[in-house]
């Protein structure tokens, strides 16, 4: 499994500087920011995780909570 | 032989009702009662046909010119009448083959005795139609009513016997009035054609006796058509008869009731007397609605499946009250479409759990259990009739529901369309505790797992059921006709 | 009744009387008062007193249930036999006037007289036929 | 091709034909040539309108094919024919009979020129589709059923209504554009809503999906929610609130996504998910937000069968699809694990995939209108999507941890069934301009910028990172056996605790309403049944005397009323 990860990890680094090689078309001014998809991807996945994490414990309830 | 179609249409069951009773018991008994009943829809067809491409017949019989003589008048009203009179009692003919053969305890030689009373009862009903005068009207009642008590009584239950003879007290004390009615009219005008009586009767529309002989006309045809509170005989009448009898009379009996109504109150006194001046809507109205709650109610609550649907026949005839009472011409077209949907619902309804009781021998829900698995056609065949019941879209049903509430609306009565849909959904209510058990609850113990119902049954009875989905789409004739229908009725028409 | 001689005596004068005037009254119809229905009943009220009488038996012996039978529907259809046979020889339904080609009026006496007779026949074994089923109950 | 023929009438009279053609290959052949012939029948016929029916005093438009309407009645016909082929092994009649008759209802819906005609397919569907749920024949399953048919007649009965509001206020029935000015167009737009499952309103769609059958699943997620997309789309283009509610709809069930432990409910809260970005596309309403609608929904069909088809045949070998209790089915189903893993490359829109090509085209149309508010939490939710349906489901089913389940691998017609979804989504990847070809509108767009791939596959990597990250450190939670509270709480468990005063945190007086509220249904009900019920007097056979009695006293009202 490390290999996969590292190997994950190596693909990130190359699509984040692949940023300064092309002009990007951006409409909005933040899309412009250097890796902006990059780290708001990731942000935005840990941000899920964690609320979601929170989330369950108010909502979560054992399998048969309705009964049927 | 095209002119005499008016006086055919009752000649010939008459004739052949004698003679099925001369005939020996066998097959032979049920094809001429078979025949009979095919060539009634055959005369029906051609007369509807003729009514609407050349306008009213007339046809005096024997010779004698109106008003003098009985006229045999058909307008598009009764034209169309006769066709779901006529095609209901051929269907269930074929239908009543293997019920009396098999289910009903009929010696065999009394067999032929069934046929003839069941001509005879269609010949009462197409008479009434068909006639243009008011004491024949009374007569064919009686004809009608007779062979219909004797119907029911043959059924299996000995409640039958309690059943057929509350009908008859009651029966025959709305004959009585209704021939009170007439006999009044005639008093005060000298004549018994409805074309004449309706010409003669504003010179003396405003007398008591007049009144009188509406108040008689009113109670009795309401008691024959089982207008809610007068209803009372009908649930057990229908509940106990064969199941071949129930499908026939809840499919003409009442509807025959309603087309005398709309007969005497729009042809014979005319729709300004009757609900201008009398204001019979204020007694039709409040009952109609009383009586689609009510039986809609009840019906929810029995556990005997053909009472259920007995009562649910009581709330069908508030339906067909409430359009009449709208006195438009929409509230008449989804009164008199009503007539022929609802015919073809409970034919199909009722013929459905005749399939049933042949083969698990009772129509009781803790019976029906799981009916559905081992007799899908016939179940099939009620949820098909029960969504036309409810007035789901692309069913028959749907159409009367349709133009009632149009009709509400255009008289701006918000409530009254409000009630028609809820007391739709009182229906769902009562078929889907029929169809919940038949399919999703498992068979009782002891019960023998007999197989589906014989083709002889289920051929008519998808027949209908097929009819129900037919004419939800092709309109022309349950809504297009029943249009004109009441546009002869309410006079404002070609 | 067996040991009654005088009913049943009575009786038997009577029953011609009774069945003579039941006959008087049906051709009598097209005339004065009187037809079909009064007569079917006198008839049958003939025969009702016979079997009163003599015995349900006896009653039954002379007129079986069978000829009631028969006679129930035979009436019917002399009644719709001579409305068609108005239709077939050209008139409507019941118009006694076509059924002798020459003269009218003589064709409506012979139409009334069998509608009358039709309607005679079907009343009588009716009336004979509930008096069975209701003095048979029991048995 | 016949002239003016529906092909709706194709499906759903072949439906009950189906029945009798015998058990086995004979029916299924004759099944699967029905969507075929009424997608050559669609193809066939030129835009217009066909067979107009007078039904009472109205007109109704039965077949209307233009643009819209085409592509949707497209994808219908292709989602119809995989689900034949997946359930080729299928032997129960109730699942074959409504497994056309829904479609075809569904094809009907988006032909039909008519409110009217539409109303009629809606309900149809409604009540074809329940029987895919009922099927799975456990009383689960049946209660879930009930539910699902309360809110779909629910929403039939509220278009009903808008319908008929709408027809006496304007004297028309045509189904064009109906906007919210007036109360028939509100009416209308919530009852669209409830079938496109929009927040709030959307919970019959989890609820009861996961509880269908195997072919059952794959089926409903086909056409009840993309029929009311194509209903939003015509009626209510442009209208500004769609985009929040979309974005909304975007947002909220990817977190519900994350800890459920149901894969088929993920799925379903995914597919809640995906018609977030369509409702954008259609409140958006520009011809490139239609066009993106349209392409996301024709798209979003393809993959989700494809989706729903892996889970199929994970429930169908594997016995379960609760991530708690899969993993390591890789070893056991390859091909299913491959091409699982193409759906989900679809649905989180990878280069070459379908969702690359169609999504974009509704982030382009916000991006060119200048919502950026959308925008970002549109992006988000493309993030979160790649995270629990491109990442979490395989990775649970397929891989994870060895769960020790061996099984065979998934039939071969539904590998067949599978295989062409795959094929079909990944031509759309590859080549966009076919299917921009059917649009409604024409458009000159490449989605295939260097900018554009980059910029996302910037996006979906890092989120695996971050997934890889949160795995890796043990902060990603796992998979429990547990069912998640959503707003279905409300009449599941709300109403029920309530009605019986358990529920002490309500306060008193709240409580004492509704116990009073209820007392009196239940006393009117007894009321009812009192005088209704069996032994009720209104049920009971009177005495002759009493009827006549009545008789005569209504004989007397009625003289006394007409005297007066």
């Amino acid at each position: 499994m490390d290999q996969f990860f590292y190997g994950l990890v190596g693909i990130c680094i190359v699509l984040l500087l692949g940023d300064l090689l092309y002009h990007k078309h951006a409409t909005f001014s933040f899309e412009s920011w250097f890796g902006f998809f990059a780290w708001y991807g990731f942000i935005c996945c840990v941000a899920l995780v964690l609320l979601a994490k929170q989330m369950r414990k108010v909502v979560k309830r054992d399998e048969d909570y309705y009964g049927d | 032989m095209t002119e005499h179609l008016p006086v055919l249409q009752v000649v010939v069951p008459l004739i052949a009702a004698p003679l099925c009773a001369l005939l020996r018991p066998g097959r032979a008994v049920w094809l001429l009662a078979m025949v009979t009943c095919a060539l009634c829809l055959l005369i029906a067809a051609l007369l509807l046909d003729r009514v609407l491409a050349q306008g009213v017949i007339s046809y005096a019989m024997g010779g004698w010119p109106a008003p003098w003589g009985i006229e045999y008048r058909v307008d598009a009203a009764n034209a169309y009448m006769l066709l779901i009179v006529a095609a209901i009692g051929a269907v269930v003919m074929a239908f009543a083959r293997t019920v009396v053969e098999q289910r009903i305890r009929l010696p065999a030689s009394k067999q032929p005795w069934f046929y003839a009373t069941y001509l005879l009862c269609l010949t009462g009903l197409l008479g009434m139609i068909v006639t243009g005068d008011a004491f024949n009207v009374f007569v064919f009642l009686e004809i009608s009513s007779l062979s219909s008590y004797v119907l029911i009584s043959i059924g299996r239950d000995r409640r039958a016997l309690t059943a057929a003879y509350q009908y008859l007290i009651m029966g025959t004390i709305g004959a009585t009035f209704i021939l009170i009615g007439i006999g009044f009219l005639y008093v005060m005008t000298g004549t018994l054609n409805m074309a004449d009586l309706a010409a003669r009767l504003p010179a003396v529309a405003d007398t008591r006796t007049v009144r009188a002989a509406f108040a008689f006309l009113t109670i009795g045809i309401s008691l024959k058509l089982a207008l809610f509170p007068l209803h009372l005989w009908l649930p057990n009448a229908y509940a106990y008869a064969p199941s071949a009898v129930t499908a026939f009379l809840a499919a003409t009996a009442t509807k025959v009731a309603i087309y005398v109504l709309l007969r005497f109150f729009f042809t014979i006194f005319g729709a300004q007397f009757s609900f201008g001046t009398m204001r019979l809507d204020a007694i039709l109205l409040p009952l109609a609605l009383a009586g689609i709650f009510s039986a809609s109610v009840v019906a929810i609550f029995q556990t005997n499946v053909k009472r259920m649907l007995a009562y649910s026949s009581v709330a069908q005839i508030g339906y067909m009250i409430l359009g009449i009472s709208l006195v438009s011409v929409t509230g008449l077209t989804a009164a008199i479409s009503h007539l022929f949907n609802h015919a073809l619902m409970k034919g199909t309804l009722f013929m459905a759990l005749g399939c049933v009781s042949f083969r698990i021998g009772a129509v009781s829900l803790d019976r029906m259990a799981g009916v559905g698995r081992i007799m899908p056609w016939t179940m099939g065949a009620f949820v098909i009739g029960g969504l036309s019941l409810i007035g789901v879209p692309m069913t028959a049903g749907f159409v009367s529901k349709w133009y009632l509430i149009l009709g509400a609306l255009e008289r701006g009565w918000w409530p009254v369309a409000l009630l028609v849909l809820f007391t739709s959904l009182l229906a769902v209510v009562y078929i889907w505790r029929v169809v919940e058990t038949a399919y999703f609850q498992p068979a009782p113990e002891g019960r023998a797992t007999t197989g589906e119902a014989p083709l002889a049954l289920l051929v008519p009875t998808w027949t209908l059921a097929l009819a129900n989905l037919y004419f939800g789409l092709d309109t022309s004739l349950n809504a297009g006709v029943a249009r004109r229908a009441a546009e002869a009725l309410l006079g404002v028409g070609p | 009744m067996q040991q009654y001689s005088v009913p049943r005596l009575i009786t038997k004068l009577l029953l011609p009387l009774i069945l003579l005037f039941a006959l008087y009254v049906q051709f009598h119809g097209d005339f004065g008062p009187g037809g079909g229905f009064q007569a079917g009943v006198i008839f049958a009220a003939g025969f009702v007193l016979y079997a009163l009488v003599y015995g349900l038996d006896n009653a039954r012996r002379i007129m079986p249930p069978w000829l009631l039978r028969v006679g129930v529907s035979l009436g019917v259809l002399i009644y719709a036999g001579v409305g068609v046979a108005g239709m077939l020889l050209g008139g409507a339904f019941l118009d006694y006037g076509v059924l002798d080609s020459h003269d009218p009026v003589h064709g409506q006496h012979l139409g009334i007289l069998l509608v009358e007779l039709g309607v005679g026949i079907t009343v009588a074994s009716v009336m004979i036929s509930i008096f069975y089923a209701f003095a048979g109950r029991g048995r | 091709m016949i002239d003016g023929l529906n092909p709706a009438l194709i499906l759903i009279g072949g439906s009950l034909l189906a029945l009798l053609a015998p058990q086995g290959r004979a029916r299924n052949l004759f099944m699967l040539a029905l969507p075929v012939l009424g997608a050559l029948q669609l193809w066939g016929l030129p835009y217009g309108e066909y067979a107009r029916i007078e039904l009472f005093d109205l007109t109704l438009t039965t077949l209307r094919l233009d643009g819209l309407s085409f592509a949707f009645a497209l994808v219908f016909h292709i989602a119809a024919l995989l689900a034949i082929i997946y359930a080729w092994r299928l032997d129960d009649p109730v699942q074959q009979v409504a497994g056309l008759l829904y479609p075809g209802a569904a094809v009907g819906a988006v032909l039909a020129g008519d409110l009217v005609t539409l109303f009629i397919c809606w309900e149809l569907a409604a009540v074809s589709s329940v029987f895919l749920i009922w099927a799975r024949r456990t009383q689960r399953a049946y209660h879930a059923g009930m539910r699902y048919l309360l809110a779909q007649i629910g929403s039939g009965v509220l278009l009903l209504a808008g319908v008929i509001v709408h027809l006496r206020a304007t004297g028309s029935i045509t189904f064009e554009h109906l906007g919210l000015d007036s109360p028939g167009g509100w009416l209308i737009f919530i009852a669209f809503g409830i079938k496109a499952a929009f927040p709030l309103l959307h919970n019959w769609l989890q609820d009861a999906y996961p509880e269908a059958t195997v072919t059952g699943t794959v089926l409903l997620s086909a056409f009840t929610t993309k029929m009311a997309i194509y209903a939003l789309a015509r009626g209510f283009a442009g209208t500004e609130s769609l985009i929040t509610i979309g974005t909304l709809m975007a947002m909220f069930p990817i977190f519900y996504a994350v800890i459920e432990n149901d894969l088929r409910r993920v799925l379903a809260y995914s597919m809640n998910n995906q018609l977030g970005f369509m409702v954008v596309g259609v409140g958006i309403g520009t011809p490139l937000g239609l066009d993106g609608a349209v392409a996301h929904a024709f798209a979003d069909i393809l993959f989700k069968a494809l989706l729903f088809m892996s889970m199929g045949a994970v429930l169908l070998r594997a016995g379960t699809v609760n991530g708690s209790e899969l993993g390591g089915l890789y070893k056991s189903m390859p091909l299913t694990a491959g091409l699982c893993m193409v759906g989900a490359a679809s649905i989180s829109a990878f280069p070459l995939f379908s969702a690359f090509v169609t999504k974009s085209l509704i982030l382009e149309a916000a991006a060119r209108e200048g919502h950026w508010v959308s925008f970002l939490f549109l992006l988000f939710a493309s993030a979160g999507v790649f995270h629990h349906a491109g990442i979490k489901i395989p990775f649970f089913a397929f891989f994870a941890h060895d769960s020790g389940i061996r099984c065979e691998e998934a039939p071969r017609n539904m590998l067949v069934a599978m295989g062409l979804a795959a094929a079909l989504c990944v031509g759309i990847g590859v080549f966009p301009e076919a299917l921009y070809a059917i649009l409604p509108y024409p458009i000159a767009f490449d989605p295939y910028t260097t900018t554009h791939v980059v910029t996302q596959l910037q996006l979906l990597a890092w989120s695996a990172l971050a997934f890889s990250v949160l795995v890796r450190t043990g902060i990603y939670p796992p998979e429990l056996r547990s069912v998640n509270l959503d707003f279905d709480w409300g009449y599941r468990k709300l109403m029920p605790v309530v009605a019986t005063g358990v529920w002490g945190a309500v306060s008193r007086g709240w409580e004492a309403f509704n116990t009073a509220v209820e007392h009196l249904v239940k006393r009117l009900i007894a009321g009812l049944a009192r005088h209704h019920g069996q032994y009720g007097v209104l049920a009971t056979t009177w005495p002759t005397g009493s009827m006549v009695l009545w008789a005569v006293v209504l004989l007397g009202a009625c003289l006394i009323f007409y005297y007066l």
